[in-house]
């Protein structure tokens, strides 16, 4: 009898954990190498902007945050290899795509300080606000990338989906319908192998979540999350696919979250040190830096340069998060709709006349 | 009714090439009602097509349409199949305008065949108004009638904010002469369909007519003069003509199919009280369907308030003295 | 680059499409032959009263029909590789299921006249509801799969699905939780190549529902539908693994409805005859009939018998369907909760009294 | 209230064995807020663990474990996380009981962190009752403190019906001595915190400590005594409680946190003037919500209905005449 079985599909990565080139991929790094140090430097940003916010939080500054630390080759490799204009739908932990797109980080800090939903300064950079309910944003993005097609502007869009979004059933209606439609959409997976206290292996029981994509008759690779030059090329390979017109990818990017859940989360109650150490030793930073090293790329200047643009960004997160004023709460009645309804106004006029009285 | 919901689609996909269609059994089929039927053959399958059987995914998929400009109007095929959909719509259809700070529209109508009376299967007669109306950020509408039903479509389309457009199915086989030239409503406007001092009936979609037939009965029959109260949209509610006609009668009976607890009712009813509180000569009553599931074909006859239970709040409000 | 590509999957077959003994398995169908005679009795009757049943519903006795004709192999193969106990977790078309576990047709004749919801007779034949709401049912087969294995009895269950149900979220979330949890539960997809006017091709993109498994670490078979005694002993043996502790199998059943999607449906809107000639060349009734005849098994008798089974049940069905009085409007009130509630008690009162003055 | 829920799993699953405990991170973990932490170790991976991300999965599961005479007590992790199984809790599990012709009990107790007020995400700080409260089959129980919230939720275990059980996530915090021993509360009974003959505050939740704030300022600096009502159970609906304060006061006041449109205040008011017309000497008022999105964070305290938003309305009640 006929039983189908799963082959198993191994990592596409081009820099080994130790950070020489790997052969595990058919793929030529070379047109990655010009490109490199700029990766590495948003990496760094990255690394560093997400330190400030953790640390802004410590200070009692931010409600909360979900660190992306660990992660930012996988983020700043799949946002490098996109147009400044394709659209991408992230979940909520893609700072290193935000700030590879130019996002100014203190729309950032005060999404997570509380005081907008969603983040300022993510829309004018074709970035969707994040999506705190799971899942949702993939559906989205199969919509956009079906528009993008009409508007027959090459575009493609990305879905951030973590690998515990892979569970809702939103997100198997938006692989479903993206590879019936064929839209122009990637769905990019980071397995970070955690959704808060949930490993991976209790998430699902396929060898990959890769292997989902045979289930959709969608193409779908794994690549090492933690090696950027891996994950810039695939999502490259991916998106050119896209703008063929040959339909959606499902791209499983293998990394790891070294921080907590958010700054809320205690990790130590549910997984193990060991774990964290061995992920430490694949950190993306340190692995890009020695495979920049390998190359004959790398010279002082692009660290220098690196942590400078960090420490400008930093003071400029704290200086425009720190004890920031609060938004007027009166302005909550005013994008409800596109105009307020009579009766908004007047429980609009019912708060100004609270607040005004003190 | 139908043809009225068919030409105003038409008629919008026509004017503005951003206006989508899509749904289940929406395109090669025409929609299990007919209502889209001929779309696809006109507009081509880009602009009208079927997608898999997945009511979460039509409502995602609007929204990151109507991200890039779209004007989205999907068909979920019955009232009882919104609720799968119902996270997108009250998480992010409902929120994304304000979640984006304004500076994302979405112009999406969400077109519904609703609430019952036509001897459907489960799930196929569900009054779902509450649950869009308790939602900040969703309008709501519902046509009585053929030429409403055009104009307010296309008033929903228009509209840069979400409208679940709930379509009466015990009106799609209502045929009236209905004007075209894309004359829109604007939403938020009720109606007076009859005029009267007696008492006032505030209502809305299949029971419009319900309250007609009654209030014909109760002219004749008891010299009463009921002004009837169409409220067409419950988002934006027009609570200014119901607030000028119970000023008037007095006296305020709320219709609709769905439960009465939390239904459109309880709304109004807390509102009148509210505002007209010296104004009334009795309770505002609620006339409505009971707090049960929605039964079973055979009886549901018996469950839908209909005339007569509507001329008994009526008669109880009149009568109506110190307890 | 590793790029996952699925395989094909042969369809497990033990009747050929004219009838005789078909190569394509590595089953054997001695173990069924015993069985046979009684099988294709039930599946006579299914096509009789699903025949009566569009009968009543053209003489206004019923509201509605979902004819099941073409799917009773796939039906009747299924529900006789179960034990009377294992809980079935219908859509709302399986006829066949219902009638091989005895159920009186009388309460799905109810049922689609509008007098009851979910028919009378079937839960206490370990039958689920009818669950009109597409999708649903799945994830109440996996809750019940697991309480089963709770409960030790060695019991399984079996999730009825539509093709195009298997594209809604919940049927998504069903395979993802009996996958992790081991669950004794079988999905069973009868595929009939249409959901109303949508055709497979359309649903999705996979080169066959059965490829779904892969994503979820499910064994996954697919089964020609109408034959009957591969449906039998594949079901059988998916059970027999589920019973084992070895977790859900998936299992798609190729087959056709050859009726309308209900009695309102009129599919020459949207397929051709010519297609439905075709599968109506491999009706699953003849085939049976002409393999027992293949195996020296058949005679008249059990023609015969089956005609006249068929016969006494329309005529039970008929007497307790035409112009069945209505059922008691104040029951509605009863069984909303354990107890009604004072609100519910006084609707019942005040609807009593309305019924009362006529 | 944190130990009072974890106690009451405890104990239940202590008394029977057929009560099981599910959701995400509720088992290794121990949920979120700590509400079932330790109760894995105690009863073992099968009575408490944890499954994959997917709400309406939950829901279903539990559905299934209960058609087989099980008392499932799921988590869904927070309020806004309610909306993806919203489709399984309105269209199976409210109306399973009535499908199966009375003969499918489910007694399934979905526990939900719930409501505002603790500076957290968007999706964290819903109201979602209005949903539960209009859907026939459903029973709404919200606990305002540690010795409710014990014995409730083992009322609600206890109750053969499906229950949303809302804990207001603020007080989660708040230490109490709580008897154990396994006393349940019955559903369906309001309580009197406070006895007041001024005016009657309806409340629950969160709230009923604003309220009993208020009440005390108010006796304090305005000598009004405000009779404050706990529902405790929002359907059913222990109404004779609120009748037999509002008979007495005149004056009644909803404060809920949930938008004003068709909350929980329209409800109660609908009934209020309905069974009360003559009673009332003011109409029915709300405090509420705004009919908007959640805020964020920082603006939550100027959104929820607080102390002075209360006493407003009070006086407005006291001081209303005749226009
Ligand atoms: C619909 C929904 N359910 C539950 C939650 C609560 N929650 C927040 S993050 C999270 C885990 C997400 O895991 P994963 O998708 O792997 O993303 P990661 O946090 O690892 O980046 C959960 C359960 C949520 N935000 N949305
Ligand atoms: C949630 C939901 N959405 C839509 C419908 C309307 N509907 C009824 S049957 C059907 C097609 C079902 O197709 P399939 O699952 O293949 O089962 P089949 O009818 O072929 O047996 C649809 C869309 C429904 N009943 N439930
Ligand atoms: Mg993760
Ligand atoms: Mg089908």
């Amino acid at each position: 009898m006929d039983v189908l079985v799963a082959d198993d599909l191994a990592c596409v990565q081009l820099i080994d954990v130790d950070g020489s080139p790997s052969a595990r991929s058919g793929l030529d790094p070379a047109s990655a190498l010009d490109r490199l140090p700029s990766l590495y430097e948003t990496m760094v940003v990255t690394r560093e902007l997400d330190d400030e916010l953790v640390n802004l939080q410590r200070q009692g500054q931010l409600a909360l945050f979900a660190p992306c630390r660990g992660q930012e080759a996988a983020q700043v490799g799949c946002a490098a290899a996109l147009r400044d204009t394709d659209w991408m739908f992230p979940q909520y932990r893609e700072l290193g795509c935000f700030l590879y797109r130019g996002v100014d980080p203190v729309g950032i800090g005060l999404l997570w300080r509380g005081a907008s939903h969603g983040a300022r300064g993510l829309v004018e950079r074709a970035i969707a606000p994040v999506c705190i309910s799971i899942g949702g944003q993939a559906l989205h993005a199969v919509g956009a990338a079906m528009a993008t097609r009409w508007l027959g502007d090459g575009g493609v869009t990305v879905a951030f989906i973590g690998d515990g979004a892979t569970s809702e059933g939103d997100v198997h209606e938006a692989l479903n319908l993206a590879a019936v439609t064929r839209a122009p959409c990637i769905f990019y997976v980071q397995n970070n192998h955690w959704a808060i206290s949930t490993p991976v292996a209790e998430q699902l029981r396929a060898p990959s979540i890769a292997h989902k994509g045979i289930g959709y008759g969608m193409p779908a690779v794994r690549v090492d999350g933690n090696d950027v030059v891996a994950c810039l090329l695939v999502v490259e390979q991916a998106a050119a696919r896209a703008r063929a017109g040959e339909g959606p990818t499902l791209v499983e990017a293998v990394t790891y979250r070294l921080g907590p859940h958010t700054t809320s989360d205690d990790p130590s109650r549910y997984r193990d040190d060991a774990e964290v150490h061995s992920w430490e030793a694949r950190d993306p930073l340190a692995r890009c830096r020695r495979f920049l090293e390998h190359a004959g790329r790398f010279d002082e200047a692009i660290e220098r340069r690196a942590r400078e643009r960090a420490g400008s960004l930093r003071a400029r997160l704290r200086a425009g998060v720190f004890d920031a004023p609060d938004p007027a709460p009166l302005e909550l009645f005013d994008c409800v709709f596109s105009e307020p309804t009579d009766e908004l106004l007047r429980q609009r006029a019912a708060l100004a006349s609270e607040l005004e009285a003190g | 009714m139908v043809q009225a919901l068919n030409a105003a689609l038409s008629d919008a996909m026509e004017a503005d090439d951003k206006v989508v269609v899509f749904g289940e059994d929406v395109g090669r089929l025409g929609g299990v009602f007919r209502v889209t039927e001929g779309l696809q053959a006109r507009f081509g399958p880009e602009r009208c097509f079927d997608v898999p059987l997945a009511e979460s995914s039509i409502v995602g998929a609007a929204i990151g349409m109507a991200l890039r400009g779209f004007r989205p109007v999907p068909e979920i095929q019955f009232d009882g199949f919104t609720y799968p959909a119902f996270d997108q719509i009250v998480t992010n259809l409902a929120k994304y305008r304000s979640r984006s700070g304004g500076l994302i529209s979405m112009p999406v109508t969400i077109r519904v065949p609703s609430f019952g009376a036509i001897g459907s299967a489960e799930h196929h007669s569900e009054s779902t108004e509450s649950y869009w109306v308790h939602t900040a950020g969703l309008k709501v509408v519902v046509p009585s009638g053929p030429a409403d039903a055009y104009s307010l479509l296309l008033g929903s389309i228009e509209c840069d904010d979400p409208v679940l457009f709930l379509e009466p199915k015990r009106q799609y086989w209502v045929r009236d002469e209905v004007e075209r030239g894309g004359n829109r409503e604007p939403l938020g406007k009720a109606v007076v369909r009859r005029s009267g001092s007696t008492a006032t009936v505030v209502t809305y979609g299949n029971l419009v007519a319900t309250a007609m037939e009654a209030a014909s009965l109760a002219a004749a029959e008891e010299g009463w003069e009921l002004e009837v109260i169409d409220l067409r949209t419950l988002v934006p509610l027009d609570f200014e003509t119901v607030a000028a006609s119970v000023a008037a009668t007095g006296h305020c009976i709320v219709l609709h199919e769905a439960p009465r607890t939390l239904g459109m009712g309880a709304e109004i009813a807390a509102r009148v009280q509210e505002e007209l509180f010296w104004n009334l000569e009795a309770p505002v009553l609620r006339v409505t369907g009971f707090d049960t599931p929605y039964p079973p074909a055979r009886l549901e006859r018996d469950w839908l308030p209909g005339v007569d239970r509507l001329l008994d709040a009526v008669e109880r409000s009149l009568s109506y003295e110190h307890a």
